[in-house]
């Protein structure tokens, strides 16, 4: 008799999970569906509703770059070229050429954890797509340019004072090591 | 069982044949030679003390002067791991397999003939896994050289970025 | 009729195709529907990144680690950030290990919601895959808020996390995961408890326990085979003591205690226990600091050591030597796609070329931990 | 057609009196054109876009809304780019098979359109033998399958064609035994007399008429879907296993015909049990003028047919696929044994109730209904519980 029972239960099975998986089809139907229309059928730039740590192609703000270098060593696959020379006589560093070979980039985010100034930071920029490998490299010299020198108390050029906090916020998003202050009351 | 206890076991059943135990910081070691591999695993395997039941992990280092096949045992009955190795020659390095003991060492074997170039006697089928079967050499090693091109295919892509200051860094 | 000896066709599935999940190739000898041999061959997505390993610093390695399992990169951030504090004897602060666990058991939950939805596909129901991807890109949007990367974190550091949760995020993460148990529940309805799923799926690739263990499966294939083993659980690591979970194992409700089916519905129920573990996790975590003092050009003293973590496809043994400089001498990764790889060509022995799409599938493999 | 072809002799358009004959070839040719031509190549276009919408509600997602009014002219666009693509004849493929297997497969399609009964005057040819013609006819697309998996050289195709083979073979017959039931009642095999037999509320419908018609609906629903290759059974272009089954080779112009083909197939299907089981035209007599009633019962045939329509559509985004040996035990073990087993159980009840009895008709109507208050009020549970967003206007 077990066949025969096993028969009609096989049937049962099917017919009662065929009904429960139609009912939540079914249900669907009146759902909101969740398809985000990128690129042109968006209430907002898609830019501007990502969060504020997402890491995009990456933009350096010369003004407050020191010029340390730290950012080149960090990256593993070398794609930061920086050349800046240290005049002897004026004691000022200039930074004659600072690359960055996007199409090598793997937007890690090891370059911007060890800038002091956070002057290299992850934009939520990710449309990159460009017609040939040369244009994938962000120069960011026009022409050379003195590296900033960071002041002791807080910084009172009107100009690069904004930038500054902007990149201060950036560097301060990353875990301060070992402090016992907990990271999170600093950027409330 | 810890796995310093597990060495002794197996010194004092193979006496000279375990070479070196290292009680180094922290993964003790013991080292053993490379002929009586198979009967100290097989002893590991069924003696019920140890019963070591599991092949977890097994890699070839390359030591400059010799390299090194690094097996990880583990028993889940008794949660103990034990870590033996066994140094070989450089030139031609080979080992006999374990694949009769444990079956996962079937592949492992298999990654390490084709990344480190270690040669397993009585492997049921020794050829390369992961780089393509006409591939020479053994990626692995320190001297490798990685060829310019294979089939045609280049290699190595030039960073497009000239560095204005090449000479002085 | 045995004696009518048929001409053996041989096929060859892969490596672009639609169900074998990532560069994988499987070369069939099938006399017609029923296969007598699938010999796998992997290596197409072999980028190998333990040579890298040799070539960036400690530091330089986390992303790689990434795309050494690109679908719960957590994982291997956290068994690579694991295996160089073992060797250094750096201890992670307390937030910063359950900033660890948090991460790691939403990538779970990604990783078994992506593993659960192409199962789905392969047996041909396209809805529950659409489905599954949509909670998963929740998940990513809230992984997205943490570390500001859907796929390759590279969240974790030597030491601890590189960021803190960011404020409101909690909230945000507890909500997402009481909305996600009716959402289980309604997937299970549609498509864990449907006849012919069922019956696709019992009684195919039966692995029994012992060669479970003898293959050194891992994660839930072992687990579906009912061995009860959860590294999380029996060799404790990280914060989970403080957690209280039990681990899911088959029970061959629906055929034998290790097919196929057992090792599916093991990932539907070890992700109800992940929402458990977040949740305990989120509201106990502590204050303080989240990253350790790690020096910047990191050097650990020589040595070697290798460390476990349960990962979404088992647990993943990270091998390291390092020999003092600021470069690791050797790195192995052992995955549990790999140990799973292994066993394919012994089960495929006489089933039909749509079960080894199925078989494929339960175990969970994908191809860049296979070729690492 | 004879009252159409009486019109137009009558009208005087073609002078005094016609031949008979040439005016009556003429205007059934006409005839026939425009329905293949206006009904059945559009339609097998159409709901290709409205499957596409309706699989993307059930999967949260919206579908093509960009080409055309809500993605309207979707079906055009893919046709053209479809026709300007390039039609590869594999090189040691067989190319005489290769390139007559589409057709075939079309041929299988366009023919039963002949016997279709949209209403009781809009009927190209009322052969007294309807229903066998229809079920013979869409056996053909066997050997278009068949010749396409075997010519196009390739061991995956193959597979799909021999797959398609033994499935559309083997569920002819669970399919052929549950029409018997209809035929036994109504004791004609011609579509008009089946119609005509039904009234147009739901009682008077064959599918109501008895417990066995009700399963025999079910299962002649079941096997249509498998001669349709239409999932729980699209084995032959199984997308996760042979990539597409028997039309991996093809491209262009001979892929689109296959696919015309098989969406095509879904107003057939439609079309046969509405006509069986769901009272084909029948509408209710609003006024005695028959050109309002034809175009009443137009509405509602088609209406029929749509629903069946769409409750494949629907039941494609639900159900995963049966491997092949399990599709040929739920044919042979549980198929054809429910079809007998319905046979005799209709016999019976003609013997009994020769005209029919309308207490079980009011008795299986009220079965229907509890039915569907019963998947409702799952439907409800479900949404109740996903506490997700509702949204109930079909276009984004």
């Amino acid at each position: 008799m077990g066949a025969a029972a096993q028969y009609f239960e096989n049937i049962r099975d099917t017919v009662r999970t065929v009904f429960e998986g139609m009912a939540v089809t079914a249900s669907h139907f009146v759902r909101k569906p969740y398809t985000v229309q990128y690129p042109d059928r968006m209430p907002v730039r898609v830019q501007d509703t990502l969060p504020f740590r997402y890491r995009g192609i990456l933009e350096v703000d010369l003004e407050i770059c020191t010029g340390c270098l730290a950012c080149e060593r960090a990256c593993p696959i070398d794609c930061i070229v920086i050349a800046c020379e240290k005049d002897s006589a004026t004691k000022i560093l200039t930074i004659a050429q600072f690359d960055i070979d996007i199409a090598k980039c793997m937007f890690c985010g090891l370059c911007s954890e060890p800038c002091p100034t956070g002057s290299i930071h992850h934009t939520s920029e990710f449309e990159g797509a460009d017609f040939s490998l040369e244009s994938l490299i962000r120069r960011f010299v026009r022409e050379p340019v003195a590296a900033y020198k960071p002041k002791k108390g807080p910084e009172t050029d009107p100009r690069i004072a904004p930038i500054l906090s902007r990149g201060m916020r950036y560097v301060n998003e990353f875990a301060a090591p070992g402090s016992d202050k907990p990271a999170e009351a600093k950027t409330a | 069982m810890e796995p310093l206890k597990i060495y002794e076991r197996v010194k004092e059943r193979f006496g000279e044949r375990v070479l070196e135990i290292a009680d180094k910081k922290p993964d003790p070691f013991c080292v053993i030679d490379p002929k009586s591999i198979v009967e100290v695993c097989q002893f590991l395997h069924d003696d019920p003390e140890t019963s070591i039941d599991a092949l977890s992990n097994e890699s070839g280092v390359d030591y400059e002067d010799r390299i090194e096949v690094v097996y990880h045992l583990f028993s889940y009955r008794h949660r103990h791991t034990a870590v033996l190795k066994v140094k070989l020659p450089r030139e031609n390095p080979s080992v006999a397999t374990l694949e009769n003991i444990w079956k996962s060492a079937n592949w492992m074997e298999r990654e390490i003939f084709d990344l480190v170039g270690v040669n397993f006697e009585g492997h049921s089928d020794l050829r390369r896994i992961l780089m393509p079967e006409d591939w020479e050499g053994h990626p692995l090693r320190k001297d490798f050289v990685e060829p310019l091109e294979y089939h045609g295919i280049s290699t190595v892509r030039e960073s497009p970025i000239i560095r204005l200051d090449a000479g002085k860094k | 009729m045995s004696t009518l000896h048929t001409e053996e066709m041989t096929l060859n599935m892969g490596p672009q195709h639609p169900s074998t999940h990532g560069v994988l190739r499987f070369v069939i000898r099938a006399d017609g529907e029923v296969m007598r041999e699938a010999i796998p061959d992997v290596g197409y997505l072999h980028r190998s990144i333990e040579k890298i390993a040799e070539k960036v610093g400690y530091h330089g390695f986390m992303p790689y680690t990434d795309r050494v399992d690109y679908v719960c990169a957590m994982f291997t951030n956290q068994g690579w950030g694991m295996a160089c504090e073992k060797l250094a004897k750096i201890e992670v602060p307390r937030r910063g290990e359950y900033c660890r666990v948090i991460a790691a058991e939403f990538n779970r939950i990604a990783s078994h919601l992506l593993a659960v939805g192409t199962m789905g596909m392969d047996i041909g129901a396209f809805t529950p895959f659409v489905h599954a991807l949509r909670e998963r890109e929740m998940i990513n949007d809230l992984i997205e808020e943490l570390c500001g990367a859907r796929l390759t974190f590279n969240y974790m550091r030597i030491g601890g996390v590189a960021w803190d949760l960011p404020p409101g995020w909690r909230e945000k993460a507890l909500a997402y995961l009481d909305h996600f148990d009716p959402i289980l529940d309604e997937f299970n309805s549609l498509i864990s408890f449907n006849k012919i799923f069922v019956e696709r799926l019992a009684n195919i690739g039966v692995i029994p326990a012992e060669e479970a263990i003898n293959y050194n499966l891992v994660g839930p294939n072992l687990r579906g085979s009912g061995v009860k083993w959860d590294i999380r659980k029996d060799l404790p690591y990280s914060v989970y003591p403080d957690f209280d979970f039990d681990v899911p194992i088959g029970q061959g409700q629906w055929g034998v205690v290790g097919d196929s089916m057992d090792r599916y519905m093991v990932r539907i129920l070890e992700m109800k226990e992940s929402v458990k573990i977040l949740c305990q996790a989120l509201t106990r975590i502590p204050s303080g600091p989240v990253l350790a003092k790690v020096v910047r050009n990191f050097k650990p003293p020589a040595g070697e050591c290798q460390i476990r973590v349960e990962s979404a496809r088992g647990d993943m043994g990270w091998y390291v030597v390092s020999d003092g400089t600021g470069y690791p001498w050797r790195v192995h990764v052992r995955t549990g796609s790999f140990a799973a790889m292994g066993l394919i060509q012994k089960l495929s022995r006489g089933l039909m070329i749509a079960d080894l799409v199925a078989l494929i599938a339960s175990l969970d493999v994908i191809a860049p931990e296979i070729d690492r | 057609m004879q009252q159409l072809i009486e019109y137009v002799i009558a009208s005087g358009m073609l002078g005094k009196n016609p031949p008979y004959q040439i005016v009556a070839a003429v205007v059934v040719l006409l005839a026939s054109a425009f329905v293949v031509l206006v009904v059945a190549l559009p339609f097998a276009g159409i709901v290709t876009w409205v499957e596409r919408r309706v699989w993307a509600r059930i999967q949260s997602r919206i579908g093509p809304n960009r080409v055309g009014p809500q993605g309207f002219l979707q079906w055009l666009a893919d046709g053209i780019k479809l026709i300007c693509k390039e039609d590869i004849v594999p090189t040691d493929a067989d190319p005489h098979l290769f390139k007559l297997a589409p057709y075939l497969v079309m041929l299988a399609w366009i023919l039963p359109w002949a016997v279709m009964p949209f209403s009781s005057a809009l009927i190209l040819a009322d052969l007294n033998v309807g229903i066998l013609y229809m079920t013979a006819v869409t056996a053909v697309t066997v050997v278009g399958i068949l010749m396409a998996g075997w010519s196009s050289n390739d061991k995956w195709s193959l597979i799909g064609g021999i797959r398609s083979a033994a499935q559309i073979i083997s569920y002819e017959i669970p399919a052929g035994l549950s029409i018997f039931p209809v035929v036994m009642m109504t004791g004609t095999l011609s579509m008009e007399r089946i119609i005509k037999a039904q009234g147009w509320t739901p009682q008077h419908w064959f599918l109501f008429a008895n417990p066995f018609c009700f399963i025999a609906a079910g299962i002649l629903f079941v096997s249509a879907l498998a001669e349709g290759n239409r999932t729980p059974f699209d084995l032959p272009e199984a997308e996760s296993e042979l990539v597409a089954g028997f039309a991996t080779e093809y491209s262009g112009m001979r892929y689109s015909l296959f696919f015309m083909a098989e969406w095509g197939n879904l107003f057939i299907i439609g079309a046969i049990i509405a006509t069986l089981f769901l009272g084909g035209w029948q509408a209710p007599r609003v006024s005695a003028d028959p050109v309002v009633m034809n175009i009443l019962q137009l509405i509602v045939f088609n209406a029929k047919v749509l629903f069946l329509v769409f409750l494949s559509m629907w039941i494609r985004g639900t159900l995963p696929r049966i491997r092949i040996d399990q599709l040929v035990t739920v044919c042979w073990k549980y198929l054809v044994p429910i079809a007998f087993a319905n046979l005799i159980g209709t016999a019976v009840w003609v013997a009994l109730w020769p005209e029919g009895n309308s207490v079980m008709g009011y008795l299986m109507v009220a079965l229907g209904a509890a039915l569907v208050v019963l998947f409702m009020r799952r439907v409800i549970y479900y949404l109740r519980r996903a506490r997700m967003e509702l949204y109930f206007r079909p276009n984004i």
